[in-house]
């Protein structure tokens, strides 16, 4: 049983990923963002330590997830930077016109957002769940 | 050179001497009193100037928002402090240096360097114009002396008596303070030629009674009158050079100082005057009695001098310019005789390791100039002609029998005066001339250091006794004049005729003879009535402190008790007591939301979240209770859902899902089996507590509802929102553009939050097993 | 680049953390980092102060929408001064840590937790905006809470639950406040908040926000009855930690008090007055009362913080000008004192090895340096004068005479002595007593001194020459009071952004 | 309505102190975390609950429509949802560890920050 279940949540795993990954972009326009994405891309990660191991959740993840808060933190800080020099600005958004689509350093800001969010709650849940063995 | 750089040059002395004695190592003393020597010069050379009615001014600029200049003044009264300052001040550091000779360097540096940061803070004292600047100084003075009586710190009876009169004359300063602070409330400045000049307006102000009480307050704790008088003799525990400099000769009488300058000020005020009459006197009998039972060389000295004290502040008390006269005279008959008596104690006690007058004796044997100058200077104390103590003792009764009391004082005055004459008699004959038999051998003979300061104290006394004129001109004249608002023409004499006062001299004399003759039996008869001096003492004191400590480990210990449901308790009620006092304080009117359509969907929801939010409480077992705050987070949720919040249902389930998996973690870990935390009255009572903090948030949120929220801000955002951030979600683009700084923050308390319990769970965790 | 000085106090340590997190595993760059961000932010506020110092009130909107829509930072001579000197405290914290620190502090997660914790403190000083105010606040308390439990003691663990518990509380009521405050006006921005407020019918639920501002506030500036979670915690934290807490955190509370009740609310109201009269007064007392009976110095020191913060809410109870300028040049100075004496008692305890001063003693002779070094935080924060905390105890009495609150002035100067009682208690134990135990005293590397003898310069600059800073004080406390000067700054320089359709 | 949705409030509220006056630890958190869903919910009522469809604009508009729901409300919530899970987590974090270090899930069985240089201790406590 615990094979199925172990394989199952390895495609789950998947699944939740690229649903994270369209949360987040969708966010912008429909509900969504960064923080509910980065939420479901978490959870993901959290089946896998919860079916599998902490170790396992851990290796699949590759960074440390401190630094992954880390990184997320100060990429949220770039994405404000750029307005420094058009506006004076901290945080003032730059926008480039895809087509239909308005892609701009909001965008990077929200995935700066995924990434703490992924990394602090895998932070609490690897913390939590390390020791507790089936 | 003007005169307030003698302030200045003082400071610097304080600073170079350390250093200076790591160089000059025994030298030192010598090296260091020329500073103190150089202002004494300096100053002496404003005596003419003063002495013909001029009074210098100086002033620079310092906080002028506050109204405090550095304003300095030099009249007849503040330049006899300044010569008494200096000139004993260089005595001393002589005397010190004589003193320190065997100990290391560096403890001699240290010496020195406080005595004259403390005769920084006195110059500076007794200079200042500004009252401000002036308590400055004030409280250095206490300072300087804290650290002077503490100088053996590793003696507990020093850091005791250290820390009494710290908090004595330090706690006298601070009432001080309130007084000077209201002097400038009411007047507008702090400028005291400008308060002297307004003292009418000051005095017909409400404040006047006020100010004048804490003025003398802080008055007497410096100058140690009753009932704050018990610190001086404990101050004893100073090294000598210490004692005869601070708490005799100058510290304790910049009280008196400050009395006498506000006596001008308050002339209008008789209770003023009448007040200082009777501490005076309570305190010169107090101390009288308590000199007659003293044991120590210095204890008997100090006692001496609170009388001393006690005897200035009545005078001062006293009308007229007799009294005047009779003041200044006897600040400096003291001064000169009372620092010079010290340093012989010091000598003797130095010289022996004896500090018991009792076990002392026959030391005029081993220092004879000692001894000398020791008789010569309690000839002056004792008030026998032709020493100077003579003509101000004529002066005090000249001025008491002037005045408008009644007998009562005058009689006071010739019993703590005939006591004085017996301390006289008994500080000087008894350890150096009786007794030969009790001392033996002494460790250390007399050295010139240990010479100057006694024989020119003592010189100076008889001189002045004998040429009276110049210091009469020159010093005294001028300082009663400043004291007394007009010029007065001092006739200060030996030889005043056949008065009343030479009849009560001459019974002094008399009476303080029998009680240098019978000085063990009254001692030994005083001794008996041990418990009742206690009230004497300083029981008041540690009665105060212990009363103030007490009350502050109970508090403390009731309110710091460590239990936090104590601490939590306590909020909460003032949390509830704020809302309550808020509540009746909000105008009247309509606080309750009219009704709206009742949505029987929503209205259901927010029923099962009171009842999840009450199954938290009823339920043991941790797991239901945790179940119970999942059902009302999801309701929530489903709240959110229901009026128009997709984004938030969804983050709140993710965040209630991940809460859920969280606690598990903890709750798989704790022990399963709980008990009750409260008792059932605690357990009533905090529900009363919670039920009242409801009721508050009841009432707030109800009120709410009256008044439509205003959109001006959500119309905005609808507006702008797609077509300049380009977001159809209004709620994202608030949280990435609009308010993104908020979003920052936001990741900012995520972070840190992981990264801090990743640092707390670190390697910590006990591995544990649960069930398949 | 001029104009948006004040956003860099915040992201400068926002930056700075996320880069300590992301060299997770490399101690020695994450303190280049975090010692560079200090400098950099250290810098950035003084220019700060020298942009304010003429009157000059900044503003700088986030995102470039203009206020009331987007958030916006403000700095007012206030605020500015607090910037600065907070940042100057991290900054003397982090070299006082290259003597102090341990590896396994690090490993905790130190840097991070630390330029964390500035983020929270500078931006709380700097938002003006009501609810990213509440953002900072909560920035604060996280880092706060890492903070404490850095070693993970015993002490440490129960310290930081009584922290968490009464101040999770106090943030929970900042925020039902905020909901409130939002109801009844529909608007966050502060300027907005005080053209709007005073023009909205007067009603219960406004008169409960203002109090329960009050409250939350009050938790977090430890307010008696209302102040046991920072005697529970402080003196188990770190000295460093300790230090920094003992500076900024209560004050960052009291800011936001004089701020939310000088620009929103108005004391002056009848109820709030004698309320915040008789809280300030038991502050006072209460706190000086837990310290005179102590013996751990960081006890004595952490009970003097509230009892220091009684003094400052007198400033707010009288609510003159020259009571603000008091309390302002109040903070200011307690900061530096406080922040110091908690820099003196690391080191007391590196010499004799105990916070404890049952168990310690003979500094005196082992160390004069130190002895000097605490003589004048100590002198100056029992207000002997003339040093800086004699200033600040003057201008409160002096406004509280003025103020027809004489009672007040009274209570002041009794805590007063009862201060002088225990720092006399420490210097008489530490520094007099002989150590009991006749252990020789232990030399005190020169990195922690440096901090320490730096505020101790600045105490005494401060002391000798006030003026600066009582005629500073005073201005801040004018500007403080004007609120038509602040609401004209937020919408001075407004200017929309993006694309206008 | 509004008083509907005061009372749910206010008895969240009320539960929530009355369990952060407990003295299990736990059953503090859990008093924490249904005090900030009750404030969530405060704020969500206090911002006015008229219109009930998403702040969405739709595809085709430039501009959000009538009756949808305020949006900045629900932007504070989020917000203020996401900090109070961090404080949350950390707070079980503190919590495990206290149950592991201090040994007990009650607060009057720990004592260990008061003790530390405590006036009232007989001894004084070693610095740990």
């Amino acid at each position: 049983m615990s094979v199925i279940f172990s394989t199952m949540s390895r495609l789950f795993f998947v699944l939740m990923l690229v649903a994270s990954i369209y949360m987040l972009f969708r966010g912008h326009n429909e509900p969504g963002g960064g923080f509910i994405g980065g939420l479901f891309a978490a959870l993901a990660f959290a089946l896998l330590a919860l079916a599998d191991s902490v170790a396992a959740a851990r290796k699949a993840l590759i960074v440390h997830p401190v630094v992954l808060i880390g990184c997320g933190l100060f990429l949220a800080f770039l994405s404000g930077l750029p307005g420094l020099f058009s506006d004076g600005s901290f945080l003032t958004h730059w926008w480039a016109e895809l087509g239909s689509t308005h892609l701009g350093t909001a965008t990077i800001f929200d995935i700066g957002v995924f990434m703490v969010v992924i990394g602090g709650v895998l932070a609490l849940v690897f913390r939590f769940y390390e020791g507790v063995e089936q | 050179m003007t005169f307030e750089w003698s302030i200045l040059i003082a400071l610097a002395g304080a600073v170079v001497a350390r250093p200076v004695s790591s160089v000059l190592g025994r030298h030192t003393g010598w090296a260091i009193s020329l500073i103190p020597l150089f202002i004494f010069v300096s100053i002496f050379l404003h005596v003419a100037q003063v002495a013909g009615g001029e009074v210098l001014f100086a002033q620079l600029s310092w906080v002028p928002s506050l109204g405090v200049e550095l304003a300095f003044r030099l009249d007849g009264f503040s330049l006899l402090f300044a010569l008494l300052i200096t000139g004993i001040g260089t005595l001393v550091t002589i005397y010190a240096g004589a003193y320190f000779a065997e100990k290391p360097s560096g403890e001699l540096g240290r010496f020195l360097s406080l005595i004259m940061l403390f005769m920084t803070a006195m110059l500076g004292t007794v200079l200042s114009d500004n009252l401000i600047v002036m308590f400055v100084f004030w409280e250095l003075t206490s300072l300087a002396s804290f650290l002077l009586i503490g100088f053996d710190g590793h003696k507990e009876a020093a850091r005791k008596s250290a820390l009494q009169s710290l908090i004595v004359t330090g706690g006298g300063g601070l009432v001080l303070f309130a007084g000077l602070v209201v002097i400038g409330m009411t007047l507008g400045t702090f400028s005291f030629t400008e308060v002297l000049a307004r003292s009418d307006e000051l005095v017909a102000s409400p404040w006047a009674g006020m100010i004048a009480v804490l003025i003398m307050i802080g008055a007497f704790t410096k100058s140690a009158q009753f009932p704050f008088h018990f610190w001086l003799p404990n101050a004893m525990a100073a090294p000598t050079p210490a004692s005869a400099y601070l708490h005799s000769a100058t510290m304790v009488k910049l009280g008196v100082f400050l009395l006498a300058r506000f006596d001008a000020v308050f002339a209008e005020m008789p209770a003023y005057g009448h007040t200082l009459v009777v501490v005076g006197s309570l305190t010169m009998i107090v101390s009288a009695l308590q000199a007659l039972r003293a044991e120590g060389f210095k204890a008997v000295l100090a006692q001496s001098t609170v009388a001393s004290l006690g005897i200035l502040v009545m005078l001062i008390g006293l009308t007229g310019e007799v009294a005047a006269v009779a003041t200044v005279g006897f600040i400096l008959a003291h001064a000169l005789y009372k620092a010079a008596l010290f340093f012989c104690a010091g000598t003797a006690i130095h010289a022996t390791g004896e500090a018991s007058l009792g076990k002392l004796g026959g030391l005029a044997r081993f220092l004879p100039v000692t001894a000398v100058a020791a008789v010569l200077a309690s000839l002056s104390m004792a008030g026998l002609p032709p020493f100077v103590g003579f003509i101000s003792k004529e002066y005090l009764f000249e001025a008491q029998l002037s005045s408008d009391w009644n007998v009562v004082p005058v009689a006071i005055a010739v019993l703590v005066n005939a006591v004085m004459v017996g301390v006289a008699g008994v500080v000087s004959i008894r350890p150096f001339y009786f007794k030969p038999e009790r001392v033996s051998k002494v460790h250390h003979g007399e050295t010139a250091g240990l010479l100057i300061g006694p024989m020119l104290l003592a010189a100076g006394g008889i001189l002045i006794g004998l040429v009276p004129a110049p210091a009469a001109q020159w010093l005294i004249g001028p300082a009663a004049s400043a004291l007394y608002g007009q010029p007065i023409d001092v006739s200060f004499s030996l030889w005043h005729g056949l008065t009343p006062m030479l009849f009560l001299s001459a019974l002094v004399v008399f009476i303080g003879a029998l009680i240098v003759i019978k000085w063990t039996q009254i001692h030994t008869a005083l001794k008996s009535f041990d418990h009742a001096y206690g009230f004497l003492g300083d029981r008041f004191y540690h009665g105060a402190l212990n009363g103030v400590l007490g009350a502050a480990r109970i508090s403390t210990r009731l309110l710091q008790n460590g239990d936090q449901h104590r601490y939590t308790t306590i909020v909460l009620l003032t949390v509830i007591a704020g809302l309550v006092i808020a509540f009746f304080a909000a105008p009247s009117g309509d606080f309750l939301a009219g009704e709206g359509d009742i949505r029987i969907s929503v209205a259901l929801v927010l029923a099962l979240t009171v009842i999840g939010a009450i199954a938290t409480i009823l339920v043991r077992s941790l797991i239901a209770s945790l179940v119970s705050v999942g059902i009302v987070g999801f309701g929530s949720a489903v709240i959110f859902m229901l009026n128009g919040a997709p984004d938030l249902a969804l983050t709140q389930i993710a965040v209630e899902t991940l809460i859920v998996i969280l606690m598990t973690a903890v709750l798989l870990r704790l022990p399963s089996r709980t008990r009750h935390s409260r008792t059932v009255s605690e357990r009533r009572r905090d529900g009363l507590i919670a039920g009242g903090f409801a009721a508050a948030m009841f009432v707030a949120l109800a009120s709410i509802g009256v008044t439509p929220v205003d959109l001006r801000l959500s119309e905005y955002f609808g507006e702008t929102s797609y077509l300049e951030a380009y977001g159809r979600n209004v709620v994202n683009v608030i949280l990435v553009d609009y308010r993104a700084i908020d979003t920052l923050g936001e990741i900012a308390v995520v972070a840190i939050a992981t990264i801090a319990a990743w640092g707390l769970l670190r390697g910590a965790i006990k591995p544990l097993r649960t069930k398949e | 680049m001029f104009d948006t000085l004040l956003l860099w106090p915040v992201i400068l340590p926002l930056a700075g953390a996320a880069l300590a997190a992301a060299l997770h595993a490399f101690p020695a760059v994450q303190r280049q980092v975090a010692l560079t961000t200090m400098v950099l932010t250290f810098g950035a506020s003084l220019f700060l102060v020298d942009a304010v110092m003429e009157g000059a009130i900044l503003t700088k909107a986030f995102g470039g929408w203009m206020p009331p829509f987007g958030i916006v930072f403000v700095a007012d001579r206030f605020s500015a001064a607090m910037v600065v000197i907070s940042s100057l405290l991290a900054l003397c914290a982090l070299v006082f840590a290259m003597g102090d620190l341990r590896q396994r502090q690090v490993r905790s997660g130190f840097y991070p937790l630390f330029l964390g914790l500035m983020i929270g403190v500078n931006g709380a000083f700097l938002t003006g905006d009501i609810f990213n105010l509440y953002v900072w606040f909560e920035v604060m308390l996280i880092a706060t809470l890492g903070l404490i439990t850095l070693d993970r003691t015993r002490a440490q663990i129960d310290g930081a639950i009584k922290y968490a518990v009464l101040n999770l509380f106090s943030t929970i009521l900042f925020l039902m406040a905020v909901g409130l405050l939002y109801g009844a006006t529909g608007t966050l921005n502060m300027a907005d908040l005080a053209v709007v407020l005073p023009q909205t019918e007067p009603s219960a639920a406004l008169t409960l926000t203002a109090m329960m501002f009050l409250l939350a506030f009050g938790i977090k500036a430890g307010f008696f009855p209302m102040f046991f979670w920072l005697p529970a915690s402080y003196h188990t934290a770190s000295i460093i930690v300790s230090a920094v807490f003992a500076g900024l955190l209560t004050k960052v509370g009291v800011y936001a008090l004089f701020r939310v009740f000088t620009l929103l609310f108005e004391v002056d109201n009848g109820t709030l007055k004698p309320l915040i009269a008789v809280i300030a007064a038991g502050t006072m007392l209460f706190g000086v009362f837990g310290a005179a009976i102590q013996w751990d110095v960081r006890r004595i020191l952490s009970f003097h913080i509230i009892s220091q913060i009684g003094y400052i809410m007198l400033g707010l109870a009288v609510a003159t000008p020259l009571a603000l300028a008091g309390a302002v040049f109040y903070i200011i100075h307690h900061i530096v004192v406080k922040a110091n004496l908690f820099f003196v008692a690391g080191a007391i305890h590196r010499a004799t090895g105990s916070f404890d001063l049952r168990k310690s003693g003979g500094l005196m002779k082992a160390s004069p340096l130190l002895a000097v070094l605490f003589a004048i935080p100590a002198l100056s924060l029992a207000g002997i004068p003339p040093l800086s905390g004699f200033w600040a105890k003057f201008m409160v009495v002096d406004a509280s005479f003025q103020g027809e609150a004489a009672w007040l002035a009274a209570v002041a100067l009794f805590v007063g002595l009862l201060t002088i009682f225990s720092m006399s208690k420490i210097w008489i134990e530490a520094f007099w007593k002989e150590h009991p135990r006749a252990v020789r005293a232990r030399p005190v590397p020169a990195v922690m001194l440096v901090p320490i003898a730096a505020l101790g310069i600045i105490t005494l600059a401060i002391g000798f020459n006030p003026e600066p800073l009582v005629a500073f004080s005073n201005l801040a406390a004018e500007s403080m009071g004007d609120r038509t000067q602040l609401i004209g700054a937020f919408y001075g320089g407004e200017h929309t952004a993006g694309v206008t359709p | 309505m509004s008083l509907i949705y005061a009372f749910a409030v206010a008895a969240q509220m009320g539960a929530g102190v009355y369990l952060l006056l407990s003295r299990h630890v736990m059953r503090i958190l859990f008093g924490v975390v249904l005090l900030s869903t009750a404030a969530n919910l405060l704020i969500f009522v206090s911002g006015g609950l008229q219109f009930t469809a998403p702040p969405v604009i739709p595809q085709g508009q430039q501009m959000l429509g009538e009756g949808a729901a305020n949006p900045l409300p629900q932007a504070l919530i989020l917000t203020a949802i996401v900090i109070g899970f961090a404080l949350v987590a950390f707070a079980a974090a503190l919590v495990l560890k206290a149950y592991q270090s201090l040994g007990s899930v009650f607060t009057d069985e720990q004592n260990d920050a008061e003790e530390l240089g405590s006036p009232f201790a007989k001894k004084a406590a070693d610095n740990v």
